[in-house]
């Protein structure tokens, strides 16, 4: 039974970091109909921001948060203007080979830039250390990241669901030339849900460090995770996302803790079968 | 017409043999991709060892090329010597990573009379592939099986085995495991996890649960290594009493910023230690440092490059400058000299490098720096894992 | 004879035609290699293997629609199979072995068609994905069989035909890969265009359609998928006779990534295209590797940024609409 | 005459509104039959559960006296109930000739052929040339779906479907989006279709609908209200009270 508990934990707050960090591409994706590769780069660049501004300029790590999101999507912003916006509502593939060459580009930059060792964020004290549950104890920056995923989905719950600007965007998605008709100017509505995923990308990349180390192959070293993790919930759902990262964390923590040599075989496994009775993710909408 | 045609003949068949004035030399290794700190350490060896030793052997000049293979792919590394031997004609091969690479590139040795020098590449059966492979970096099983007798000194009767199930991990695990066993110790579980575990809190939780009083690990330097470490003290098990033991893969020191306070304490056995005090490292490390461009860059790689060029150069001093690749091998077989590691002697048998392994501890410096403190020193050790394939 | 057959002729005569400037063109291209390249025929080779592969890729996604980024686990099952019988069972002849791989490839094809199939869009990409590293990880652990991650070591390679020996210098190898390309190329000339090849193309455009036609488009794409297994499967045999070693990066998904990157560089759903973005893509990664081991991948970012931005057809297609439509401003 | 086509009692709901309720028909060969009823009135319903491509909540559907419910799409299709679309999903990239050869390769069973090329299968093009030049597109055989008129792609909706040698043909709007000065074409097509084939038109456009059909069936609120002669359609009070009733609140509504 305590086993059982310990698992579950582990898996909780694995699920949770990988929401937070996947989350963003579930809205690239789902929302705005790009398979963007590049993700994970948006993560990693976070990552190098808040490492550069905590290691050398001494900032805390609030204020290294705060620089890595609005710097990466700063960053972010000619990348949308000058590219991805030729990809919009172009076919798949061309997404692929123009967000792999975007992925691609980076990855020189931030090795040119940083050099390829392994960067850390310093956590404050408040994060180091463990928590005791009593029956057994977790490091505080995992629960420091378990707030974070939870306030994060509810935050973009609300905000897709029930503001104005949701319903701009959910109009956008389902039929652009409609909303536009309406008046709603799609593609500032594009831009800002660019930046927004960015953003959470930046904000799971710093997030996530700890787990996920900032070096420049980060972006294609978890590509494939993010991928995985936002299709099995079914692109651009909120719930979805949340559901899939708790199942494929716990199936994921579960396979290493009891048969760890056939980890990837049951991770792969599950993905396999839970696309095969949901085809279009867990809470994928039907189109 | 036709005197110009024996002209240019004989020039070339000049031109191959004794007026040879420049030597080449073929690089195989990761220069980009997520090994490229590695190749980065081949390249800041290799430039060191010209550096202090001239780009000169004899009257022959000596040109290094090198070529890039990011990761593990036996066949484009058989191209890619391919190509050094035959358009490049490269007289010696070297660098090599990855296992699989070199073990491609065996075959072709003999007919192409090249001596491939392998300057990390650390599964032991390489060496049997071919008379003309020399190896002058490490085995898993050199620098594995040391621990087992620091940890069976340090009184741990039982010891959990995690290791990445990749060849070198499994090659770590069996030295361990024979090592430890020969002392009277006990391996109650060994794990293999896959390489690309991010997430280890789970087999922390598995290791405490084992009842082990120590857990012995080997993965690959780089982000698994600093997971690993860090949910080993995260989770507790630190605290808990439980020994961390490993070889030196572990805690690389271009790791060791990134690993910061969470390595202190762990103890390693390695051939290779940047902090390594003698005269010889001393000028090694100022030379390498340069070369790399940013010292906390610098790691064992590095060492393996730069003996690797000590006995090329040998090599040509032996031949003369000339293609034979038997006679260079023979010139090395046995050859002894104080390597930045400390004294080292290439095996006449096995054609594998026989030196110290040191007993390390992560340690911090007083400018807040951190190092791998050397503790303790195992003599003259070669290569136990040809004899266990045996 | 009526207006109708003497068009229908001049169309056939046509596209015959252009099959013979096809594989003119390859020949040439192979005699210029062969020529420019004397030293360097691993490379070349290499790159006929890595073709075989695309244009297999190309018969699933550029002919019939499917995304897949796990395309390498058909091309390493066939040089696995290969290997396995070389190292393992001593059948070191290299036409066997390329049979070998044929089957091996082609069993493989089926295995992830019927799996693969299941899906559609990103859900199919990221099936592939996990179908892909479950061939990789399986490969790992039968280490007794593949060598694990170490490679599997030990291939030999009798003469071919008896004659021609497998050597340092490569030129069987590469005389080899060229009949293998060319004999490929023209087998799948003449699928792309049977009933076959046009009910395929039409699944791509409309599956619905195609099932009021009463044919299943299911049925059809996993017979093609079990035929891409074929043609990655030689790739694949290719790839252990000429390198006589099979690592587990054949299984991978960077090889699987970099194919699709391949074709659509290329432009898929033709099988020059499939060829031009190998050739393109190979010589180019070769050229600034060499040129700058530490920093080329940006280059090749950059290129590929470009082709969407400027070629979004992809070369060979963006260059056939262009000459299509000179041709049709001709008077 | 025996029946080629049944539908006996065919029942659909979707979240519990019933959109398909009870409807039984019959259709013997040479019939032509107009399908009509206001917006919303179940017709695609009913021709998804006709075509297969619906599960029926119950109910049968027959094809030469064979029930067929459980059969699938294809299978209906194989045995030789052939449907056109209301849009027209034509194959972009393709021509004319070849979406009609491959109509026919697949009607002999000779579509999975991995070898030749229908260009030079005489029958196969004497077949093509023959249909497409009864239907007037002869001239356009070779040229890309893209670049041809809409009108012509409707034409070959139908040329595609004959090409399948049906016995029963479900036209859903063959006319819909066509200009005006086109349809003459298509209504001479529809005229000249085989004898032998039961045909069901689903139409909106009365005019098509009262040259055409020989009878009339009415589908309003997934019921058959009325099934005869079109002659008496306009009597009928169900129907004027089905059709005037919406119009009158629609024309409220503008």
């Amino acid at each position: 039974m305590q086993t059982f508990f310990s698992i579950a934990v582990d898996a909780f707050a694995y699920g949770m970091v990988l929401f937070v960090i996947s989350i963003g591409l579930s809205v690239t994706m789902g929302l705005m109909r790009v398979v963007n590769l590049a993700h994970g780069a948006f993560a990693m660049i976070g990552g190098y921001i808040a490492s550069y501004a905590a290691q050398s300029l001494g900032l805390g790590y609030a204020a290294a948060i705060l620089l890595a999101v609005f710097g990466t999507v700063a960053i972010s912003i000619p990348i949308e203007r000058l590219l991805y916006r030729r990809i919009y509502g172009a076919p798949e593939l061309t997404q692929v080979l123009m967000t792999i060459g975007i992925t691609f580009c980076i990855i020189g930059i931030a090795n040119y830039a940083f050099g390829p060792t392994l960067k850390t964020i310093p956590l404050p004290t408040a994060l180091q250390g463990s928590a005791d549950l009593g029956f057994r104890s977790i490091a505080t920056h995992r629960i420091f990241a378990i707030v974070c995923g939870l306030v994060v989905a509810g935050a973009l719950w609300y905000a897709i669901e029930k503001t104005a600007f949701g319903v701009k965007l959910r109009a956008s998605v389902d039929n652009a030339s409609m909303a536009a008709a309406l008046g709603v100017r799609t593609e500032i509505i594009y831009a800002v849900s660019f930046a927004v995923a960015v953003g959470l990308a930046a904000f799971g990349g710093v997030l996530g460090a700890e787990l996920l180390p900032v070096e420049p192959y980060y972006a294609l070293r978890y590509m494939v995770t993010f991928l995985v993790v936002v299709s099995v919930g079914g692109a651009g759902s909120i719930p979805g996302a949340l559901l899939a990262c708790l199942l494929l964390g716990g199936i994921d923590t579960t396979g290493r803790y009891l048969m760890p040599e056939f980890g990837e075989f049951f991770f792969y496994l599950a993905v396999i079968a839970i696309i095969c009775i949901f085809p279009r993710g867990l809470a994928g909408r039907v189109r | 017409m036709k005197r110009v045609v024996i002209a240019a003949f004989a020039a070339i068949i000049m031109g191959s043999a004794a007026y040879a004035d420049t030597i080449k030399i073929g690089v195989v290794g990761p220069f980009s991709g997520p090994f490229a700190l590695q190749g980065k350490n081949f390249k800041a060896g290799i430039d060191a060892y010209m550096a202090m030793n001239g780009t000169t052997v004899g009257d022959d000049t000596i040109e290094v090329i090198y070529r890039d293979l990011p990761a593990p792919d036996p066949a484009q590394s058989k191209a890619l010597a391919q190509e050094l031997v035959v358009k490049q004609r490269v007289q010696y091969l070297t660098g090599f990573y990855f296992t699989p690479d070199a073990m491609a590139v065996t075959p072709i040795l003999k007919q192409a009379n090249v001596p491939l020098v392998i300057m990390n590449a650390a599964t032991s059966a390489i060496v049997t592939k071919s008379p003309f492979v020399v190896r002058t970096s490490f085995t898993t099983w050199q620098t594995s099986t040391p621990i087992a007798k620091v940890a069976h000194d340090a009184g741990v009767a039982k010891v959990i085995s995690v290791v990445s199930d990749y060849g070198p991990g499994v090659d770590a695990e069996n030295a361990f495991k024979a090592a430890f066993e020969k002392e009277g110790g006990q391996v109650v579980e060994a794990i293999r996890i896959p390489l690309s575990t991010n997430d280890f809190s789970p087999i922390m939780q598995r290791i405490k649960d084992s009842g082990a009083q120590g857990v012995f690990a080997f993965l690959p330097s780089g982000p698994t290594t600093l997971g690993f470490v860090k949910a080993y003290s995260e989770n507790g098990l630190k605290d808990a009493g439980i020994k961390f033991f490993a070889p030196g893969d572990l805690t690389q020191e271009s790791d060791l910023p990134a690993l910061g306070d969470a390595a202190l304490g762990i103890q390693t056995t390695f051939h290779y230690a940047v902090s390594h005090d003698s005269p010889e490292n001393k000028a090694f490390v100022e030379a390498a440092s340069k070369a790399i461009g940013s010292p906390a860059e610098l790691s064992f790689p590095s060492v393996g490059a730069f003996d690797g060029m000590k006995v090329i150069y040998r090599m040509i001093e032996a031949t003369g400058g000339e293609q034979d690749a038997e006679k260079a091998v023979n010139a090395v077989k046995g050859l002894s000299w104080t390597s930045p590691r400390g004294p080292v002697s290439i095996d006449p048998e096995s054609r594998h490098i026989t030196q110290n392994i040191y007993l390390r501890e992560v340690t911090k410096a007083d400018d807040g720096t951190y190092y791998n403190k050397e503790i303790q020193t195992f003599e003259k050790q070669g290569d136990p894992g040809l004899a266990a394939a045996r | 004879m009526t207006e109708e057959t003497v068009a229908v002729t001049a169309r056939q005569s046509r596209s015959i035609g252009r099959d013979l400037l096809g594989i003119g063109a390859i020949i040439s291209a192979a005699a210029i290699g062969y020529l420019l390249f004397p030293d360097n025929l691993a490379l070349l080779t290499r790159i006929i293997a890595i073709a075989l592969l695309v244009l297999s890729l190309d018969l699933v996604t550029g002919y019939c629609g499917v995304a897949t980024l796990g395309h390498a686990a058909l091309f390493g099952s066939g040089a696995y199979a290969a290997g396995i019988i070389s190292a393992h069972y001593g059948i070191a002849d290299p036409i066997l072995m390329t049979l070998a791989g044929i089957v091996g490839g082609a069993a493989a094809g089926l295995v992830c068609g019927v799996i693969i199939l299941r899906a559609h869009g990103l859900p199919q990409l990221v099936l592939s994905i996990a179908l892909i590293y479950l061939f990789h990880e399986f490969a790992n652990k039968a280490s007794s069989w593949t060598g694990g991650s170490d490679g599997l070591s030990g291939i030999s390679t009798d003469p071919l035909l008896g004659m021609f020996e497998f050597d340092l210098w490569g030129q069987t190898a590469y005389f080899f890969g060229v009949a293998l390309l060319l004999a490929v190329l023209m087998l799948l000339r003449v699928l792309v265009r049977s009933p076959f090849g046009m009910l395929c193309r039409g699944i791509k455009e409309d599956p619905l359609r195609i099932i009021a036609m009463g044919a299943s488009p299911k049925t059809a794409l996993i017979k093609m998928y079990v035929i891409s297994g074929a043609v990655a499967g030689v790739g694949g045999a290719l790839n252990a006779i000429s390198t006589q070693v099979v690592g587990l990066d054949s299984l991978s998904f960077t090889l699987s990534a970099e194919s699709l990157v391949m074709l659509v560089l290329g432009g898929g759903g033709s099988l020059f295209g499939a060829l031009t973005g190998t050739v393109v893509f190979m010589l180019f990664e070769d050229y600034v590797s060499a040129a700058n081991p530490f920093h080329w991948l940006t280059m090749v970012g950059v290129l590929l940024i470009a082709v969407v931005l400027f070629a979004p057809k992809g070369l060979y297609g963006t260059a056939a609409g262009f000459v299509a439509c000179r041709r049709e401003k001709r008077p | 005459m025996s029946a080629v086509f049944e539908v006996l009692n065919l029942k659909k709901a979707f979240s519990g509104l019933a959109v398909t309720n009870d409807v039984t028909l019959s259709m013997a060969t040479g019939d032509r039959v107009a399908l009509i009823g206001p917006n919303g009135a179940g017709k695609t319903t009913f021709v998804n559960l006709v075509t297969g491509n619906l599960r029926p909540d119950s109910g049968d559907v027959r094809l030469n006296g064979e029930t067929v419910t459980k059969v699938d799409a294809i299978g209906r299709v194989r045995r030789g109930l052939v449907r056109s679309f209301q849009v027209t999903r034509l194959f972009q990239e393709m021509t004319p000739a070849e979406h009609v050869a491959l109509a026919i390769l697949q009607r002999d069973g000779r579509a999975g052929a991995m070898y030749g090329n229908f260009l030079s299968m005489p029958d196969v093009m004497d077949e093509t040339a023959a249909l497409l030049g009864t239907l007037g597109l002869v001239h356009l055989l070779h040229r890309k779906v893209s670049e041809i008129a809409y009108g012509q792609q409707r034409l070959l909706e139908i040329a595609v479907a004959l090409a399948l040698k049906p016995r029963v043909l479900l036209l859903d709007e063959p006319a819909a989006g066509v200009p005006q000065s086109d349809t003459g074409r298509i209504e001479q097509a529809l005229a000249e279709l085989p004898a032998d084939l039961a045909v069901l038109m689903i139409e909106h456009d009365m005019d098509l609908v009262f040259r055409f059909a020989r009878r009339v069936i009415v589908l309003a609120a997934g019921t058959i209200i009325f099934d005869g002669l079109p002659a008496d359609v306009t009597k009928n009070a169900a129907v004027r009270e089905a059709y005037l009733g919406s119009y009158a609140n629609a024309s409220h509504a503008a």
